[in-house]
């Protein structure tokens, strides 16, 4: 299936040959090289020509790319001691090795002369100097640019827990994580995706935890990824997922550091990618969507009945307008008689058939928050009110739409937010209830449970079943389902995932 | 996997005519119903009470019976759509009253359209009408906002404080229609007046043998027949009594009572047991002063209670073993249950046996509180 | 193709689902009267030596299904031709199930509605679900084991205050003959009606684990059953239970606590659409499984959408009506049903036994 | 109506077996026989044919027997 869809999106592998060409011995002819065809017509690149200090002074230079690195410690550490210092030319011998071992100070300089390698580099951020009559350059290690400070995320914030969230560079997430687990067994991947923007991607597990088989298949699809450019952690997030066309998100994605060690601690996998904060987990299961990080740093009890009302959350959302629809258009038996009378008595002259407003009303809703997200705070204060005062409540007044409705799509909307992870997924499975009920009533509803039950159970995350857990009745199954155990009962790592090493605590130690 | 919630989908699509897809407003909402047979033809004659809501932000319910006649149950059902547009919607319907030409005639007829059609309630409230027919409870004027089938169910909800009939749901009369060794009665109505407005009162029972009507007890009878029911029956009761010559009305307010049936074997027949506890206070005293203090004069009124609901109990049972020869206590059931092998004979000719019966009732009285005061208000000179 | 294992939780979910599908909401065992508590549970104590012996088939031959072992045991062609009698039991039963379920919705819910919408809705779910194969469905199960279990409990409790103990009483009235009658059709519909997982179970965690998962199984199942079904004769006494066809569904219209607690019946709908779907699922599953074995296919999928749309027609066809289909399944049934569940199976165990012990394969 | 059931038929055989990764011929066999029976029985009952229940037959033996 994986396959077919691929291959109809894919026609063609794009192929990208790698620059074959290397450095030659003349500084000019190298020059012309970068100026005239490699970074042709590219008016951001500088090439700083100097010479050394000798009596038959060397000529060098330094290409970089404006703005991306750091000048200061360019100057610093490879103009200035190369201006400075006076270079035998039997010092040098015909190798460019001594410059970098005994004249440069910079942390991180390799001598290379294919072009292949060297321009990726260049290109970001690191410089490359060149020296007259040698055939090789030295790749200098001058990255910086600048960067978003540590915030706290705004996707997700907290009441209690850490406050520092990912940034756009990698490599200082890394250290935010490193950070938190300060052990020799966190390992960290580098590898480059996309041909064209070359974007560094991390793999990040520790060793010992993570499933090696499952650590072997996400190599696997990485690897098997052809894509011209990788801007964000959704790129890859969509290339690597199980399931591609089901709603339900396999791979998890958050902006939390502490989050990120969590899931490494309980073996699961976590991908980075440069330029987003959002930082990939694998494998992602059901019930990840109703976790949330705060759980662990409060009561149990409280956390474990925020849980729950998570779940209840999740079912209100997507089952009240379905619900409701049949109950007021097939199973009016059930209503209570008072009830009823007074839903009677508000749909009284609404023009619209109840499943008509249902579905509208869920529409307009869904308008409204999608117009308020990417709106300044303002003009998105100026929405609501119009949403609640025109919507709202003349509609009710005009008899457009019954009051009744209004309550079931607020109080949906209301649930909807409680699980920030499900957001657009509620949607989707909100209609698809209201859509069989509306023509089976409550039996349509239940089969379509029975669907939705039946996609969820059969999907995988990784080999592992998006369900784990969801059915067992084990109290170590349970423990971080629908409730969030003490922490002192966690002895073990979830089972499905790190079979190796179970132990998370000592029992003995906590008495 | 997917295609296939895709085929669902165009299923749905194709298939979205909403066979059962009603809307609610356009839903005639039966809340009670009136049973009589139409004069001079077998046909039947409904009155079918409809809740008529005015909508809007404060809905008016409107008082608003709907006559109409067919050849069965079902047909004059269904053709209130005739009288009104509206399909008439069974499921919330609280109250059937039956007239009493049509309960005398046999009940089941009727029953069976009620029990059988999924849309009508197993719990709604059977009533006979012991005016001449039943519709005329329908057209009495209930208060603004308010329905005769509501009004009816208000009471039967509160019958426990005042046992004077018994109600019953439409399960619970077939259940005793089935049972063997068991004949159901039903609650009757009658329309009195109020402050000038005709309403209906729920008072006395209708008994039946088998399914045929065949005879009333009123409402006092009644009183009698919840305390020798197992069934739950709290209420006043109301005895002059005379302590010391002074004569006066004492009142008791019952607080538990529990009724026991058991059968035994007395010679080679069986014998009933009616065992009555209750558990009364003391209400209201008027004309009298006993001091309730004294153990004797405690005693004394116990007794009293005791003997007072013992012989109405006899009275009654006596009355429905000679007149209507209907075993709508359940005697039967309970020597079915408790002497299997005695009911293997007497079950052939019950109606006749239940009549020769023997029925011992014992009620034993127990006076629990006297309200807030511990000894009458006693006046000095 | 991998072969599919499964956990003894999931098969103890799919065994207790299946016995409580139809069983939950239709009438069984009326003839017992007052006495059907006994009879459930006699029912109980004679499914256990016949499930017993179909778990003991699968202890004696691991990772062989129903038609491998009769292929074993009678050898090929002798096996093939039972194989093909057990495939058109598995598909009968299945459009058994299927009709039910289609007349219960139309009776109690839908009556305007076409039975063939709902019936094909359920049909095209089961056909998913058996696509995906036996894992999904197990876990499918094992999710939904406990709503369906709380949600029976729960409604028990409810009646409670319905409750009428002398519904139960005389004890033995009629005597034991009809009580015994009633335990046999309880026997033979639902609890060895899971002979139909012989044909479904091959691989197992362990070796003992089809001894756990039949018998927990039948006895957590047989329990609820057990359960529900006193409460629904304790509460509608047994004439109203006799002449119901969905007694479950009217005795959970009784419940009424304080006016607020009320309607519903539609609980007893999704108990019963739940465990019938799983129903419908294995018996469709054993039906193209048998069907691909028999036919020396390695894989079934290839033929579960014909087979179950060859499924919607029959169960169309099967019954002119519901009283012709609560005939079948009082009067006729258990006597078509007894050599399918109790016959073939003793029959083939013997068969085995027997080959095993002279070829030396016994297991320790 | 008739025609209707057909497409819907072949619609689904076709999209089935498209979708299939081994195409082995008699896998198409059984498929399309099933199928085609199944076509067939809806047919007639759609329409209208009286087709005697297949079960009836066991119906008979039993209550013969008994």
């Amino acid at each position: 299936m994986r396959k077919i869809i691929k291959a109809l999106l894919n026609p063609r592998k794009a192929k990208l040959s790698p620059d074959k060409q290397v450095l030659r011995g003349s500084l000019d002819r190298n020059i012309s090289l970068f100026k005239k065809e490699i970074f042709a017509g590219d008016d951001t690149v500088v090439y700083r020509l100097f010479s050394t200090n000798n009596p038959n002074s060397l000529r060098c230079a330094v290409i970089f790319i404006d703005q991306m690195i750091d000048r200061e410690s360019l100057m610093k550490h490879v103009i200035r001691p190369l201006m400075k210092k006076s270079i035998d030319a039997t010092q040098l011998a015909g190798s460019i090795d001594y410059i970098v071992d005994s004249v440069i100070t910079i942390d991180g300089a390799n001598v290379e002369n294919s072009l292949g390698k060297i321009v990726p580099n260049i290109l970001q951020g690191e410089s490359l100097l060149l020296i007259d009559g040698y055939s090789t350059g030295v790749i200098l290690n001058t990255r910086g640019w600048a960067m978003r400070a540590v915030e706290e995320p705004q996707s997700e914030s907290v009441v209690r827990g850490p406050r520092e969230g990912f940034t756009e560079g990698i490599m200082l997430n890394l250290t935010l994580l490193r950070r938190k687990l300060k052990t020799p067994k966190l390992r960290f991947h580098l590898t480059k995706l996309g041909q064209q923007t070359k974007t560094t991607v991390a793999i990040a597990y520790i060793d010992g935890l993570a499933s090696p088989e499952i650590l072997k298949e996400l190599n696997r699809r990485l690897n098997n990824t052809q894509i011209d450019g990788v801007l964000e952690s959704g790129y890859i997030e969509e290339m690597i997922k199980d399931s591609p066309l089901s709603p339900f998100k396999t791979v998890g994605h958050t902006e939390r550091p502490d989050i990120i060690a969590g899931k490494l601690l309980e073996g699961r996998i976590a991908i980075f990618c440069d330029g987003t904060p959002f930082v990939l987990t694998v494998p992602f299961i059901f019930q990840e969507l109703f976790q949330a990080n705060e759980d662990y740093y409060k009561n149990f009890l409280l956390a474990s009945f925020d849980r729950i009302v998570r779940y209840m959350a999740f079912f209100i959302t997507t089952s009240t307008p379905a619900i409701y629809l049949s109950l007021i258009t097939y199973h009016q038996e059930m209503v209570p008689t008072p009830l009823l009378l007074s839903i009677s008595a508000a749909r009284d002259g609404v023009p619209f058939p109840t499943v008509f407003e249902v579905i509208a009303m869920g529409l307009v809703f869904e308008i409204l928050r999608e117009g308020g997200i990417r709106l300044p705070t303002p003009i998105g204060q100026a929405l609501s009110i119009v949403g609640a005062i025109v919507l709202g409540d003349a509609a009710a007044t005009a008899q457009l739409v019954s009051a009744p409705m209004i309550i079931v799509i607020a109080l949906t909307a209301i649930s909807s937010f409680a699980i920030p992870q499900m957001l657009g997924l509620t949607v989707i499975i909100r209609l698809i209830f209201v859509i069989i009920a509306s023509f089976l009533g409550l039996y349509g509803y239940i089969f379509a449970v029975i669907g939705l039950v039946l996609q969820l159970t059969s999907m995988r995350s990784f080999g592992i079943p998006y369900m784990a857990n969801m059915g067992s009745l084990h109290p170590q199954d349970v423990k971080d389902t629908m409730i969030r155990a003490p922490w002192w009962v966690m002895y073990w790592r979830p089972k499905f995932l790190a079979n190796r090493n179970m132990v998370r605590q000592r029992k003995e130690a906590n008495r | 996997m997917k295609r296939y919630i895709g085929f669902l989908c165009l299923l749905m699509v194709t298939t979205l005519g909403c066979w059962n897809y009603r809307e609610v407003e356009e839903l005639g909402i039966v809340s009670g119903v009136g049973i009589d047979k139409q004069e001079n033809t077998s046909n039947y004659q409904l009155a079918i009470e409809i809740v008529n809501i005015k909508g809007g932000q404060d809905g008016q319910i409107n008082h608003h019976p709907v006559i109409t006649q067919g050849q069965s149950m079902f047909d004059s059902a269904r053709n209130t759509i005739l009288r009104t547009g509206q399909r008439a919607y069974w499921a919330h319907a609280t109250a059937a009253v039956i007239s009493e030409d049509l309960a005398r005639d046999g009940i089941l007829s009727v029953l069976d359209w009620v029990s059988r059609d999924a849309e009508v309630r197993s719990d709604i409230w059977l009533f006979v009408s012991s005016e001449k027919d039943a519709k005329s409870i329908f057209l009495t004027e209930p208060d603004l906002n308010d329905l005769v089938s509501f009004k009816l169910a208000d009471m039967v909800s509160a019958h426990n404080s005042v046992p004077k009939f018994i109600p019953k749901e439409l399960w619970k009369f077939k259940q005793e229609l089935s049972a063997p060794g068991q004949s159901p009665t039903l609650p009757t109505i009658r329309i009195v007046e109020n402050n000038g407005q005709k309403v209906p009162e729920i008072w006395g029972t209708a008994v039946f043998r088998k399914d045929k009507m065949v005879g009333w007890l009123d409402g006092l009878e009644s009183f009698a027949l919840s305390y020798a029911l197992p069934k739950n029956a709290f209420g006043l009761i109301i005895l002059p009594t005379t302590i010391e010559g002074k004569s006066g009305v004492v009142s008791y307010e019952v607080f538990g009572k529990t009724t026991m049936h058991s059968a035994t074997f007395a010679g080679n027949r069986a014998l009933m047991n009616v065992q009555v506890d209750l558990q009364v206070g003391i209400a209201d005293l008027e004309g009298i002063t006993p001091d309730y203090r004294e153990t004797t004069i405690l005693r004394m009124l116990e007794e009293d209670v005791s003997s007072f609901i013992k012989q109405e109990i006899r009275q009654v049972i006596s009355r429905v073993q000679q007149e209507f020869k209907s075993d709508i206590f359940g005697f039967g059931g309970v020597i079915r249950q408790q002497l299997p092998h005695i009911w293997k004979d007497l079950e052939s000719d019950w109606s006749e046996e239940f009549t020769k019966l023997d029925v011992r009732v014992a009620v034993n009285t127990t006076i629990r509180a006297s309200g807030l005061l511990t000894a009458p208000i006693q006046m000095r000179d | 193709m991998k072969a599919e294992v499964i956990s003894e939780q999931q098969g103890i979910s799919i065994v207790l689902l299946f016995i409580l599908g139809n069983a939950l909401i239709i009438s069984i065992g009326a003839q017992a009267k007052s006495d059907i508590w006994l009879a459930v549970l006699i029912a109980i104590g004679m499914a256990i030596p016949v499930l017993t012996l179909y778990a003991r088939l699968h202890y004696l031959l691991p990772g062989m299904d129903l038609f491998d072992i009769l292929q074993y045991g009678f050898g090929s062609v002798i096996g093939r031709i039972t194989g093909l009698i057990y495939v058109w039991f598995a598909f009968h039963l299945g459009s058994r199930v299927l009709r039910n379920f289609g007349e219960f919705i139309i009776t109690v819910g839908l009556e305007e509605t076409p039975q063939l919408l709902p019936i094909s809705i359920l049909a095209i779910l089961c056909l998913w679900c058996v696509k995906e194969g036996l894992e999904v469905l197990g876990r499918f199960s094992n999710f939904f084991t406990r709503f369906v279990v709380i949600m029976v409990l729960g409604t028990s409790l409810l009646l409670l205050t319905e409750v009428d103990f002398s519904n139960l009483s005389p004890f033995l009235y009629h005597g034991m003959a009809p009580v015994t009658t009633a335990a046999f059709k309880i026997l033979t519909f639902p609890f060895t009606e899971t002979v139909i997982f012989t044909m479904v179970f091959s691989n197992f965690q362990k070796k003992s684990s089809p001894y756990k998962i039949y018998l927990i199984g039948l006895i957590l199942g047989g329990l609820i059953l057990f359960i529900t079904i006193t409460n629904e004769v304790l509460v509608l006494g047994s004439e109203l239970y006799e002449t119901s066809y969905f007694p479950g569904y009217r005795a959970v219209q009784r419940i009424n606590i304080r006016n607020f607690i009320q309607r519903l019946e539609i609980l007893a709908g999704v108990t019963f659409l739940i465990s019938g779907f799983v129903q419908l699922s294995i018996c469709l599953l054993a039906t193209c499984k048998g069907l691909a074995k028999v036919l020396n296919f390695d894989d079934y999928r290839f033929i579960v959408t014909p087979t179950t749309f060859l499924m919607v027609t029959m169960s169309i066809l099967i019954y002119n009506s519901i009283i012709e289909m609560n005939r079948w399944a009082v009067e006729i049934w258990p006597v078509y049903a007894a050599p399918f569940q109790l016959g073939i199976p003793v029959v083939l165990w013997l068969a085995c036994e027997l080959k095993m012990k002279l070829k030396g394969e016994y297991p320790a | 109506m008739f025609i209707l059931l057909v497409l819907a038929y072949l619609l689904v055989g076709c999209a089935e077996v498209f979708l299939w990764e081994t195409k082995d011929i008699r896998k198409i066999g059984l498929f399309g026989t099933l199928l085609i029976g199944s076509l067939i029985l809806s047919a007639l009952m759609l329409l209208g044919v009286d087709i005697p229940s297949p079960t009836g037959f066991f119906e008979k033996l039993i209550l013969s027997l008994s």
